[in-house]
């Protein structure tokens, strides 16, 4: 008899829905029906099945092509590529629980790596800038519950995170948002006339690059400065315009993506957007959210949090301290500048995700991808070593973008004999245990 | 003489990127979702091609070969966008302004027709710029 | 197990009334026993002092806000971040270490108990990770529920026991300790950008005052018999002449009665009580009002208090007092951080540098001293700096010596900057009282244990009792007339036993122990109500299934569980 | 005074933290001593001497020290770092944190510079005779306290992020600047005598920045107030006086506000 697991939280994106439920077979292998999910979180649970799924490591060699090696080859190969090298980069994190992650940080320690996650090509911007000055913010909750005036600010959770404006942002009826979203007035800020922005009840458009001038207009407007006619292509009769209906609002949330952080400025554009909020809570009651994208990134950033007091980019290298410096001990600039010796990949896919120079850097250095899936980064890696899929074949902590904590759900068995990555990183933890003892690779 | 126009390129998360890369990375899906250029129609008419031909995109970095498409959401004219992926990123310049961030948004591209050259798969895009490709 | 016999020691021991005396302490299996075999392991302890291991009642050390106070917070550890001798991780932190400093730390300064004071219980399962990470230390966690919209809605309608009903299902979700109120009622205006500011001011929409969730929450704790008593940090924190709201929050315990198994004596604890001792209008004419608040405390049995001294350093200040946070910020324009959290309670986070050339860190700093000289019974006068609002907790050596020592506390007042004010606005100067050894042992051992529940394992020497011992090279025959030497003793145990395991050694980490995270099983009458109520807030309101609320067993995985039953 | 002289003998393959190489660990060490200090180079430690031949000896403080390196030092990190006195003379490109922390005595480098240079420095003088990266005299990540004290100048270019969060001292760049120069300064004064791309100024709450070239974007928190006519670093000339950014807080002085200021060469 087929069984549906409930509750089950979906293990895609930052948004974290927990109220999937997941039809699974008798022997519980195999999963025949999703509810409630999105589009691409439906799609990461059917991948489950797919044939031809990689159940064991993989060494590349010579010829380019892979050949099968156990498990303990693979361990002992990667224990040893750590040991050796003098600064390791251990990337990668996102789709992986925090129980696992843990055990990685306590490799990272004893071989002398840096330990960055997906937020360094993310909302590493937004975390610098909370970094310097703070976050005003609040639960998905509040926003469902109190939230009056909606701004979306370059993201574009109707592609992004698609149930996020149904379950929290747009659509819910809350406490105090009975109305549901005719009580709410929704603002869309991008360069693109998104699906995001066909959803708002008024669209923004700015010049791309031009998001932190328009920020500082929005600042100067709210304190009844002067402006220039236009600032970023918006006339400033806009720009007073909303800022006296912002006043207006009792609760305003800010939600911002990418388009914030990846542009000119990068972090400079998310300060200046909190700093706005700050503002505003001079008037009424305001809050900013990242749209955290990759599942579980908020979880390294708090797990590397409270273990080392940094969100990301950790260089443990020297191994008796922790240091952090956006530019410096972040991924692409260690690639870029050829500042590491080995890579060993968890939980991502940099090859498809890093610009191509920081890949071509990475192509030149022994490499350990660990991943349920082959994608770009294990075709050009030394080792792949598939595990099974972090929230669905085995359960463990993750947060959400809001940094609430979940413990997720296993729903079926992993393929026979497939190590998860707390039991692979155990493993591998150990093997370095050994190989310190005995002095060395 | 060939036509090459620039534009002002930005790369973002789409839904049928994302459906995609949960598909697999080798997946069709993941292919159609990703090797694409959306441009604004105006640039279509200055570039003087059809929509759904193949172009080359170079910037500082590269170039890769995408198929130009019209843009579903819409873009202002000399503004185009491709979905992340490793086609994006073969032209997405690694410069990080010491913050971690590449320029994944607001960066200039030549795009120039290229209706013969072939799209190489997400493995061999990333495979060819590394050297690892044999032909 | 190995014995222990800890020899020719000083024995501080308020549950047995010792004052010094040499005598010995034996150890098996964890435990104090009267006994030991000849095989046991002789530790010599001749001119040291040996104490119980000391309890922080009330500081911020995990969770959700420590956190985001840590990693926004790079400054606060860039070359502070290192690696010390024993088996131990990279510590890394001053106003807010990490779990591994945290650990190591306060056992290296004789610690073996501490209470998180503040959790939100939507955030439990992070607050447990990270007490899950913290070596050494027993620890257990406070749910805040002085803002939660169940609270709120039972206790408009006196519902004493849906309120217990709730407060009782919320502990065992959320592996939760016992009852935190914060800032009643303000926390909830606050969700709107208001406050409340007196104990009558009414919450916006739910039309109840600070007082009735008081006084309602201690009819729900001695309802439910709990170890602990309500833990409050009362309205209008942090203002020139809130010391009249202090009196008046205190005043709310006058006739209620402690009922419980535990010997707790208190029915409401007041924390940080610096924070809310202050006089003058406004910071120019601020003052201490030290003495009005501990002349009331002294007189009035079923209250206790914890200090929050100021140590006078670069701090970070976080609490669940969102609208004091943003008001402090308001004054030093210096990174804030808040979070609103659905149906339960927010959280502000600040840094601070208490500057000793400023006159009103100075006035607060002789405040939280006064406090604590003021008061008449150490059993209920304990010794905090509301880690890390006040300062760090690893200050504590340095607030134990401005106590034990006048020469040294005097030599900091007189040296300020602004030392005339200061003297003027304060008493500190004409007190001449210095802290015992044995008054330390009743404000950092005897008295939080009994007031935390915890009286039967911890906080004595007495046979039966945890076998958390720490022995200080403090010789109280040739007790330090200097300030920094009696600094030094307590920031590093000759040795600290943790469950009869030697933790520490000569200030070095040498085992990691096993560390416990306590938690209270209330039993109530099945109440369906409440039940109703939780599925139906769960459905509407939550953002997150009321299926994936509780914490699992394995993020507790050394659980000690205290059961209470009020099904009677 | 006396002089140290380093030679770089080997280039280290990753990039060789020498927070050891300056005058303030130098004092009173002879060369075989000096030489013996650790260099690191992720979790290896090995010593300057790998790295540098040593010849002469340090003074008996910081301030009787002066340092000269000569050889290619671009793969080398924290030169001159947390000095307080005395002299360090490089001949060479250097990398990142050179000059970080200063906090007195000469610093002067003979090249170019990397990111994250002359950060929070409180005092003394810095000189690159190159062109320096991102983070120049700015705040180190999260702190509000950057550049307070000290004359840092740069004969060519500097990078983006210049001067975040400055609070005091004296910044001079004599070639152009990128993106983002002077956010959230809170004090000091800088003088750009090339361009400036974008961001000027941003979230300026109180100093002083000069531009002589031309600013690509102007804030639109900044409004003219007027012309005035200046000496700045030996040039007569000139400026138009803005005042910003009025979208940020301003602290008052008697009861009237004080702005930031942002002076145009015409």
């Amino acid at each position: 008899m087929p069984k549906d697991v409930t509750d089950v939280i979906c293990p895609f994106c930052g948004t974290l829905c927990d109220d999937l439920v997941v039809t699974v077979s008798d022997d519980n292998k195999t999963i025949l029906g999703v509810k409630n999910a999105c589009a691409i979180g439906a799609e990461k649970f059917n991948h489950q099945r797919l044939p031809g799924r990689v159940t064991r490591p993989r060494m590349r060699q010579a010829d380019g092509s892979f050949k099968e090696i156990t498990y303990d080859e693979a361990i002992d190969w990667t224990a040893k590529m750590l040991v050796k090298s003098r600064k390791t980069l251990m990337y990668g994190w996102a789709s992986t629980s925090c129980q696992a992650m843990s055990i990685g940080h306590e490799i990272a320690e004893k071989v002398g790596a840096i330990v960055d996650n997906c937020a360094t090509v993310c909302h590493g911007s937004s975390l610098i800038a909370i970094e310097d000055v703070g976050v005003p913010s609040c639960t998905l909750g509040e926003v469902k519950n109190r939230a009056d005036r909606v701004i979306f600010w370059g993201c574009n959770p109707a592609h992004a995170h698609p149930r996020h404006m149904s379950r929290y942002s747009i659509f819910p009826r809350g406490f105090f948002t009975v109305k549901g979203h005719k009580g709410r007035k929704i603002y869309c800020v991008d360069c693109r006339y998104t699906d995001t922005a066909k959803c708002a009840d008024e669209f923004i458009q700015v010049q791309q690059g031009y998001d932190y001038e328009l920020l500082n207009a929005f600042r100067t407007a709210a304190r009844g400065e002067v402006l220039p006619d236009t600032v970023g292509g918006v006339p400033k009769e806009k720009i007073y315009e909303i800022a006296e209906d912002l006043k207006q609002g009792r609760f305003i949330i800010i939600f911002f993506g990418m388009g914030l952080t990846h542009s000119m400025g990068r972090n400079h554009n998310i300060d200046i957007a909190i700093n706005l909020t700050r503002d505003l809570n001079d008037f009424t009651k305001c809050a900013i959210m990242a749209m955290r994208g990759h599942w579980n990134v908020t979880g390294s950033g708090q797990v590397l949090g409270w273990q080392y007091g940094f969100p990301f980019a950790v260089d443990l290298s020297r191994r008796d301290q922790a240091r952090h410096q956006t530019g410096e001990t972040t991924s692409v600039d260690l690639l870029n500048r050829s500042e590491v010796e080995a890579c060993f990949y968890i939980a991502t896919d940099p090859g498809a995700h890093f610009p191509v120079d920081a890949m071509i850097s990475s192509s030149k250095k022994p490499t350990v991808t660990i991943d349920p899936h082959i994608q770009c980064t294990t075709e050009i890696s030394d080792i792949h070593i598939p595990v099974a899929m972090v929230g669905v074949e085995v359960g463990g902590c993750a947060y959400r973008m809001d940094n609430v904590p979940i413990e997720t759900r296993k729903v079926v068995d992993p393929p026979e004999g497939m190590l998860t990555d707390e039991e692979l990183l155990t493993k591998i933890n150990h093997r370095v245990d050994e190989l310190l003892l005995a002095g060395g690779a | 003489m060939e036509k090459k126009i620039t534009l002002n390129m930005i790369t973002c998360r789409t839904i049928q990127q994302g459906v995609g890369m949960e598909a697999g990375k080798t997946s069709q899906k993941y292919h159609d979702a990703c090797t694409i250029i959306q441009m604004h129609p105006d640039d279509f008419k200055r570039l003087g091609v059809w929509k759904n031909t193949n172009v080359k995109v170079t910037s500082s970095v590269g170039s890769v070969i995408l198929k130009a498409v019209e843009t579903r959401e819409d873009l202002v004219p000399g503004l185009a966008h491709i979905p992340m992926g490793p086609w994006a990123n073969r032209i997405v310049p690694a410069y990080t302004y010491s913050t971690g961030e590449p320029c994944f948004k607001g960066f200039p591209v030549d795009v120039e027709v290229a209706a013969n050259a072939p799209i190489l798969s997400s493995i061999n895009v990333l495979k060819d710029a590394c050297g690892l490709l044999r032909k | 197990m190995s014995e222990y016999l800890i020899k020719n020691g000083h024995v501080f021991d308020p549950v047995q009334g010792i004052k010094g005396d040499k005598k010995d302490i034996g150890v098996k299996d964890g435990k104090i026993v009267d006994k030991v075999s000849s095989s046991a392991k002789v530790i010599d302890a001749s001119g040291k002092t040996v104490m119980a291991g000391a309890l922080d009642i009330h500081a911020h050390v995990a969770g959700p806000k420590v956190n985001a106070g840590r990693w926004y917070r790079p400054e606060d550890k860039h070359f502070d971040s290192h690696k010390k001798p024993g088996i131990t991780r990279i510590e890394g932190g001053k106003s807010i270490p990490t779990v591994f400093k945290t650990g190591y730390e306060y056992a290296r300064m004789g610690f073996t108990f501490v209470m998180e004071a503040a959790m939100p219980p939507l955030y439990a399962r992070h607050v447990h990770e990270e007490i899950h990470d913290t070596p050494i230390i027993d620890e257990a966690a406070l749910p805040v529920f002085g803002n939660n919209w169940f609270i709120l809605e039972y206790l408009k309608n006196q519902e004493i026991e849906n309120t217990a009903a709730y407060v009782a299902w919320v502990m065992r979700q959320t592996k939760g300790y016992g009852i935190k109120v914060v800032n009643p009622g303000g926390t909830e205006a606050w969700a709107w950008g208001l406050n409340c500011l007196t104990i009558h001011d009414p919450v916006p929409y739910f039309e109840i005052t600070p007082a009735e969730i008081m006084t309602g929450l201690m009819a729900a704790n001695e309802y439910l018999g709990l170890p602990h008593s309500m833990h409050v940090h009362q309205n209008d924190l942090g203002n020139p002449g809130n010391y009249k709201v202090t009196l008046d929050s205190l005043k709310l315990a006058e006739g209620v009665k402690p009922n419980n198994k535990f010997g707790r004596e208190q029915v409401m604890h007041s924390t940080h009580l610096q924070f809310h001792s202050y006089k003058g209008e406004n910071w120019g004419n601020f003052e201490s009002g030290a003495k009005e608040v501990m002349d009331y405390v002294n007189k009035q049995k079923n209250i206790t208090i914890d200090t929050g001294n100021v140590t006078l350093d670069e701090t970070t200040t976080m609490t669940a007092d969102g609208p004091f946070e943003h008001h402090l910020h308001g004054l030093n324009h210096l990174k804030w951080i808040n979070v609103d959290v659905e149906l339960e309670t927010a959280a502000g986070v600040v840094p601070y540098i208490y500057d000793p050339d400023i006159k009103v860190c100075a006035i607060q700093w002789a405040i939280g001293l006064e406090l604590a000289l003021y008061a008449k019974d150490p059993m209920r006068c304990f010794i905090t700096t509301d880690h890390p609002n006040a300062g760090p907790f690893t200050r504590y050596p340095r607030v134990y010596a401005w106590l034990m020592s006048k020469k040294y506390r005097d030599e900091r007042l007189n040296t300020f900057k602004h030392a005339d004010k200061v003297i003027s606005a304060t008493n500190l100067s004409g007190m001449d009282r210095e802290i015992t050894l044995y008054e330390l042992a009743q404000m950092t051992r005897a008295g939080p244990a009994r007031a935390l529940g915890l009286m039967k394992d911890y906080g004595g020497l007495k046979a039966g009792m945890n076998a958390d011992i720490a022995i200080y090279n403090i010789n109280p025959d040739k007790f330090p007339s200097d300030g920094a030497a009696i600094e030094k003793a307590f920031a590093n145990v000759a040795c600290l036993l943790k469950d009869g395991k030697i933790c520490v050694d000569e200030g070095k980490i040498v085992d990691v122990g096993k560390k416990h995270t306590f938690w209270v099983d209330a039993k109530v009458k099945e109440n369906k109500q409440v039940k109703h109520d939780i599925k139906e807030k769960f459905l509407r309101y939550y953002s997150l299934t009321e299926n994936n609320y509780s914490v699992p067993e394995s993020y507790a995985p050394h659980q000690h569980i205290i059961s209470v039953d009020a099904t009677q | 005074m006396n002089t140290v002289t380093l030679t770089v003998k080997k280039v280290p393959e990753l990039y060789l933290e020498c927070e050891n190489v300056n005058p303030d660990v130098f004092a009173g060490k002879t060369a075989d001593k000096i030489a013996k200090l650790p260099g690191y180079q992720g979790k290896e430690i090995s010593t300057l001497g790998e790295y540098f031949t040593i010849a002469g000896e340090a003074g008996a403080t910081a301030a009787e020290t002066k340092i000269i390196i000569n050889g290619d030092c671009s793969k080398m990190k924290y030169l001159g770092a947390k000095m307080t006195a005395g002299e360090v003379v490089i001949n060479s490109a250097c990398d990142m944190y050179t000059g970080s922390w200063m906090k007195g005595g000469k610093l002067v480098v003979n090249g170019d510079v990397h990111s994250f240079c002359g950060l929070a420095m409180a005092g003394g003088e810095f000189t690159i005779n190159g062109n320096a990266g991102n983070y120049l005299g700015a705040a180190y990540r999260g702190d509000w306290r950057g550049m307070s004290g000290g004359v840092l100048r740069v004969k060519g270019n500097a990078g983006s992020d210049v001067a975040t969060f400055m609070t005091g001292g004296e910044m001079i760049i004599e070639g152009d600047v990128d993106i983002h120069i002077g956010t959230h300064m809170e004090g000091g004064k800088i003088i750009v005598k090339g361009n400036a791309n974008r961001r000027v100024g941003g979230q300026l709450v109180k100093g002083e920045i000069y531009i002589f070239g031309k600013i690509n974007v102007m804030m639109p928190g900044f409004k003219p107030a007027g012309e005035v006519a200046l000496e700045v670093d030996g040039t007569k000339a000139k400026f138009v006086e803005y005042l910003g950014d009025l979208g940020e807080r301003h602290p008052k002085k008697k009861g009237e506000t004080v702005y930031g200021k942002l002076f145009l060469k015409q």
